[in-house]
C-alpha cells in the first residue's frame, strides 16, 4: 500500500499542475515580485467554476439523475455542518488559539476548497477512474454550511449582541448566493440543460485548455500561500502545523465512512473524501471577516491555504485514492 | 469663485465590509459617496496587497464622502457603529466645496 | 409561420449563450455579488470584436469584394441616420420623456449593439445560412451617424450655446475614433490583406474558443442588465417597455426594406435587420455623456441593455429570421 | 522640513469627461495632476459601481491638483466651465508641500 | 464624537520605488500606511497614462499614511530621503481621526 | 540577397502579427481610445512567458541537453555586459546624451526583448528552420547584466553617493528574481522535468492560440509604443533614430560572431543575434527608475519601444535571418 501511495504521489508530484504551485511558492519565499493581477486571476477563478460547473451538468444530463444524488447532497451538507465541530475540538486539544479563533478555523475546515477538488478530479482522470457528475453540486452544497456551524460554535451559550445580531442579518443570504456558487450551480443547470449538444459547441473553450489555465491558476496560488507563509512567521506553532495535515486526513476518512453508506463509485468517494478533506480560502473568510472580525484572519488564512492546501495537492489526494481504492476491494 | 465650508470624510475599510458601510451612510442621510479601489497597506493585523489575493477577505477599499459640517456627527456615529469592530481609518478633513447646494 | 419562430425561438433559448445570459439576469435580481472583473469583462469585448473583425475580412478575401459593398454601406449608414428621427416621434407619441432624453433614447436605437449581430450570426451558423462577410463592416459604419441625429433632434431650432459647441468639438472625432470601431474595422482590414493563408495560423485562437467566450461574456451582459434594471425601477414605465419591444421590431422592418431593395442574401437581410433592430449601449452612452449630459443615462441604458438587448436576444432573432425567410420565397 | 502652504483640489468626474477636464486644467497652467480610477459612488443620479460596467459612459474617475494658493482661482473657474454641466464633485482642501518650487 | 488632531500624508510615487518608500516609512515607526493605485498623470516630466503600459517604469502609486503630529517631521525625512531624487509629490493636510490610540 | 531580404520583410510585413502592431501604431496615431486593460495586458504577457519558457525546457528534454548549453549561457552574458559598452561608445559619437542618460540608453540595447525572440521564433518556424530550445534560457540570463554595465558606465571614476548606494542596495536581487525572468526559467525548467508527457496535457492551451494572443499583445505593444512616440516628439533626434536603426544590427554582428564561434545551428544563430539586437522594455527601464532617476525615461523608452522594436520586427528579423545564410553557406 505504502508503494502505491508513494507512486501515486510521486507521478502527482512531477505533474506539471503541482509544479507551477511549487514555482510560485518558490517565487514567493526568493521575494520575487512575479505576480497574476488580480483581475486575470479571478477571471482564470471564474474560467474554472463555469468549466467544472458545466461538465458536471453534461455528465448527468448524460447519465441520466441518479437517484442517489440527494442522498449525496444531504450527506455532504451534514459532513460541512459536522467537520468544524470536530476540528473544533481538536483545535482545543492541540492549539492555544482563543475560541473566536479556533472556531473560525474550524469553519474552514467543513466549508471546501473548488481547486483541490478539481486537481482531485483530474487525477482521477488521469488513473482513468470514472466519477458522478452531480459531485460539482456537492462541492457547492458543502461550501455555506460550516459557517453557520463556526457562528454556533463561538456563540454557544453568548446571546449575541445587537451590533452582532445585525452585523449577522443578511450574512446567511450573502453565503448562500456569493458569486462563485452561484456561478457553479448556474453552470451545472445550464449543462445540464443543454447537455452534450451544448457541450460540443464550447468544448474547445472549456475542455482543451482547461489544465494549461489550472497550470497557471495554481502559479498564482503558489505565490498567494507563499506570501501568506512568509508574511506570518510568527502565527504558525507546531501545533496548528499538526493540525493543519492531520485535520484534512481525518476529515477524508468521515468523507470515506460517508461514502461507503450511501454507496458512491470510487471516484465519487475519492472526491468526497477530498471534499471533506479541504479547507475553504474563499467564501468562508470573507463570511469570517463580517461576522468574526475578532478572529484573526492570518491565522485561518494561512492554515488553509499555506498549510491544508499544499499538504492536500501533493500527498493527500494519492492517499485518499489508496485509502478508498484499498477499502473498496 | 464662491466655494462653502463642508468636511471631507475618509473611510478605509475591509471589502467585505464595504456594502454594510455604504447602506449605513445612506441610512444616515448621506446625500453621496465615492468608494475608491486600494492597492495594499500595513497596519496593526500586518501588511497585505491586493495582487495575488486570492481571497476578498483581505482587500480593502477607500470610501469618501463630503458632508456638510452640520451632519458630521450622525456621520460619524452611523459609520463607528459600522467599523467598530472591524480594522479601519476613520479621518475628517475641512475643505471647500462648489456648489453645495449639493451637499 | 408561428410556429416556425416559436421553433427557433424555443431552440434559441436553450442555447448555452441564452442561458448563460439568463443565469447572469437571476443572479443579478438575487443580489449575488458575482461578478466579472471589468478588466476581463473588456478583454472578453476586445476578443470578440477581432475575431468577428477578422473572420469578415478573411471570408470577403476569400469570396471577392462583393459590388455591393458601398451600396450595402451606403444603405447602413443612412439608416443609422434615420432610424433615430422614428425613435424619436414614436417616443413623443408613447412616452412624455422630455426632448432631451427622448432625442438621447432615440440615438441608441440608430446605432448597433455587436453582441446581438454576433448572436445572429451564431444563430444563422447554427441554421447552416450563409452571410455576406462585409456586413461585419456595415455594423462599424451604423455606430456612429446616430449620434449625429440624436444631436440634431435636440437642437432643432435652438442654436447651441458656446460651451456646447466647446463640449461637441472634438466629439465626431472621438466617435469615429472609438476602440471599437477602429479595432472592427482594423481586423477587418488584416482578415482581408492575410486571408485564409492568415486565418490558418490564428484559427485556434478564434473560431475554436468563440462559442465559449461569448457565454461569458453575455454571463456578464445579464449581470449588468440585471444591476441596471434592478436600480433604476422608477424608471421604466409600461410607454417605455413597449417602445423598447416595438421599436426594434419597427428597426428591423426597415432593415428588411433596405436589404431587399439592394438585394442582399437571406443571412445579409437578417444581420441587416438585426443592426437596425439593435441598440447601442457602449459607444453612443459615451458620447451622450459628454454632448448631452443633461439627459438621464438611467433610461437610455436601462431601454437599450435592460429591454431591447434581452428582447433581440431572446425572440427578436428568430422573428426577424422567420419574417427574412418568409419574404424571400 | 520646509513646507509650504499650497492648496489640494480634487475633482470627481465621469469618465467620458476626463480628456476636456485635464485639457482644460493644462490649458490654464497647471504644473500637474494626477488621476485616480473609482470603483463605485452614489449620489443624486443613483449608484453605480465600476464592476460589471459595460459602458464606459457610467465610470468616473478622481483628478487631484496640487497648486499654489494665488493659482486656485483661475483653476477652479477652467475645471467649474467643464464639469458645469456634468455631474461631478469639486473639493478643496488646505494643504502643506514639499519642494514647492514644484507647483 | 471624539475626535483627535492628525495629519494625513499623501506621497505620490513611481511604482517601482514603492517597496523602499514603506520600508522607509516602517523603519521610521510609521503604524500604518494606505497604498492607492494611480491611473495617470502628468507633470514636469510629462503625461502618462497606466492603460497600455507596458513597462511598470512609468506607472505610479499614492501612498497615504495617517499619523500623529508630533511624529510628522520624522516621517517627512524618511520620506524626503527616499523621493528626493525620484519624481514624485509630498503632501500634508490637517486633518482629524476618530479612535486615535491606534495611531 | 538584396531579393531574399526583401521577399522575407515582405513575407513577414504582411503576417497578421506585424499588421496588428500596425494597427497599434496607427490607432494611436490617430489618437483613438483603443487600449487593452494593463491586466490583461500583463496576463497575456505571463501567457506568452510560461508557453514559451515551457515549450523550451520540453525541446531540451526532448533532444537532451546539448553540451553547448553552457557555452552558449556565458556567450549570452558576456554579450550583455559587453554591447552597453559598444553603445555608450556610439551614443557619445552619434548624439549629444549626457552621460547618465546615455548609459541608460545603453543598458537597455545590452538586455533584450522577449517579444522579438518570439517574433523570430515565429519566423523561423514558418521557413521551417529548427532551434535549440535552450535559447529560451540565453534569453533570461541575457536581461539583467546589461543593467550592471550600465550602472559602471555612469559612475566610472565617480563613487556612488550614500545615498545612491542604499537605493541600489537590493537592487541586484530585484534584477534577477524579476517577475518575467522567475516565470520563463521556472516554466522552463518545469518543462524540462515534464517533457513530452506534460506537454501533450497542456498543448491546446499553450501552442494553438498562441499566435492568435501574440497578435492582441502586438496590438498592444503598438499602441503603447505609438503614444509613447507621440508624446515624445521632442525627444527623437535624427542622431537618436539613425543609433536605434545602427545598433540592432551591430548588436546583431555581435551576436553572429558568437554563435559561429561557438557553432550554433542557424535557427540558433538568428535567435542569438535578435537577443543581441533587441532592447529592453520592461526590466532595463524599472531598473533604471530605481537606479538613475535622473535619466530621461522619455529617451530610453522612445528609443528601445518606438525604434528599435519596431525595426526589429519589420525589417531586422529578416536581416538577420539572411545574414546568418548567408555566412552559414
Ligand atoms: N496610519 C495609517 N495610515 C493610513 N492607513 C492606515 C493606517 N493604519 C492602518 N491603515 C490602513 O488600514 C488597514 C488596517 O489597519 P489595521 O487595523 O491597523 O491593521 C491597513 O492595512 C491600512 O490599509
Ligand atoms: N457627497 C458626496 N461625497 C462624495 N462623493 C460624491 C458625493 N456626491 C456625489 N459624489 C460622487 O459623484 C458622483 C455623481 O454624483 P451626482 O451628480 O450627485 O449623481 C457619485 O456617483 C459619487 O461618486
Ligand atoms: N501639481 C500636481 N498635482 C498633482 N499631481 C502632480 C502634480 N505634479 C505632479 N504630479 C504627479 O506626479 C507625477 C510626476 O510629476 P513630475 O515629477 O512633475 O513629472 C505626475 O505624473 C503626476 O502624477
Ligand atoms: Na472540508
Ligand atoms: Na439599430
Ligand atoms: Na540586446
Amino acid at each position: 500500500m505504502l508503494d502505491t501511495i508513494i507512486g501515486l504521489a510521486g507521478d502527482n508530484l512531477l505533474s506539471p499542475i503541482i509544479l507551477f504551485f511549487v514555482l510560485g511558492l518558490v517565487a514567493a519565499f526568493l521575494r520575487s515580485d512575479l505576480s497574476i493581477p488580480e483581475a486575470v486571476a479571478k477571471g482564470m477563478s471564474i474560467y474554472l467554476l463555469f468549466a467544472i460547473g458545466y461538465k458536471g451538468g453534461v455528465s448527468v444530463s448524460d447519465h441520466g439523475i441518479d437517484q442517489s444524488l440527494l442522498t449525496t447532497l444531504a450527506a455532504g451538507i451534514v459532513l460541512s455542518f459536522m467537520i468544524p465541530i470536530v476540528a473544533f475540538g481538536l483545535l482545543q486539544v492541540m492549539t492555544n488559539l482563543s475560541r473566536t479563533d479556533a472556531a473560525a478555523v474550524a469553519g474552514h475546515y467543513g466549508s471546501i476548497s473548488i481547486v483541490t477538488f478539481v486537481a482531485a478530479t483530474s487525477v482521477l482522470q488521469s488513473q482513468g477512474i470514472a466519477s458522478e457528475g452531480y459531485m460539482v453540486a456537492i462541492a457547492a452544497a458543502m461550501e455555506a454550511p460550516a459557517i453557520l456551524s463556526a457562528l454556533w460554535l463561538v456563540s454557544r451559550g453568548a446571546k449575541p449582541t445587537e451590533e452582532e445580531a445585525q452585523e449577522r442579518e443578511g450574512l446567511l443570504r450573502e453565503i448562500l448566493l456569493n458569486g462563485s456558487i452561484v456561478l457553479l450551480v448556474g453552470s451545472f443547470l445550464i449543462g445540464f440543460i443543454t447537455g452534450k449538444d451544448g457541450l460540443a459547441e464550447i468544448e474547445s473553450f472549456i475542455i482543451s485548455p482547461f489544465k494549461g489555465v489550472l497550470c497557471l491558476f495554481l502559479l498564482d496560488m503558489g505565490l498567494v500561500a507563499g506570501r501568506g507563509l512568509r508574511n506570518s512567521r510568527g502565527v504558525l506553532t507546531v501545533g496548528l502545523i499538526s493540525f493543519g495535515v492531520l485535520m484534512p486526513v481525518i476529515g477524508s476518512i468521515f468523507g470515506l465512512l460517508v461514502s461507503m453508506l450511501i454507496g458512491l463509485s470510487l471516484g465519487g468517494t475519492v472526491l468526497m473524501m477530498t471534499l471533506s478533506a479541504s479547507a475553504s480560502y474563499i467564501a468562508v473568510p470573507a463570511a469570517m471577516r463580517v461576522a468574526l472580525p475578532e478572529a484573526n484572519p492570518s491565522i485561518y488564512l494561512t492554515m488553509s491555504l499555506g498549510v491544508t492546501f499544499p499538504f492536500n495537492l501533493t500527498l493527500g489526494i494519492p492517499l485518499y485514492l489508496t485509502l478508498a481504492t484499498l477499502v473498496g476491494n | 469663485m464662491e466655494t462653502n465650508k463642508a468636511k471631507r470624510v475618509e473611510i478605509i475599510i475591509e471589502a467585505p465590509m464595504e456594502e454594510r458601510l455604504t447602506g449605513a451612510l445612506e441610512a444616515a442621510g448621506v446625500t453621496g459617496f465615492t468608494v475608491l479601489p486600494v492597492l495594499g497597506g500595513s497596519g496593526r493585523s500586518g501588511r497585505w496587497s491586493r495582487e495575488g489575493q486570492v481571497s476578498r477577505a483581505g482587500g480593502m477599499v477607500a470610501v469618501i464622502c463630503i458632508i456638510r459640517e452640520e451632519r458630521l456627527d450622525t456621520l460619524l456615529e452611523a459609520a463607528f457603529k459600522v467599523v467598530k469592530r472591524h480594522i479601519g481609518v476613520v479621518t475628517v478633513t475641512d475643505c471647500e466645496v462648489l456648489r453645495a447646494e449639493r451637499f
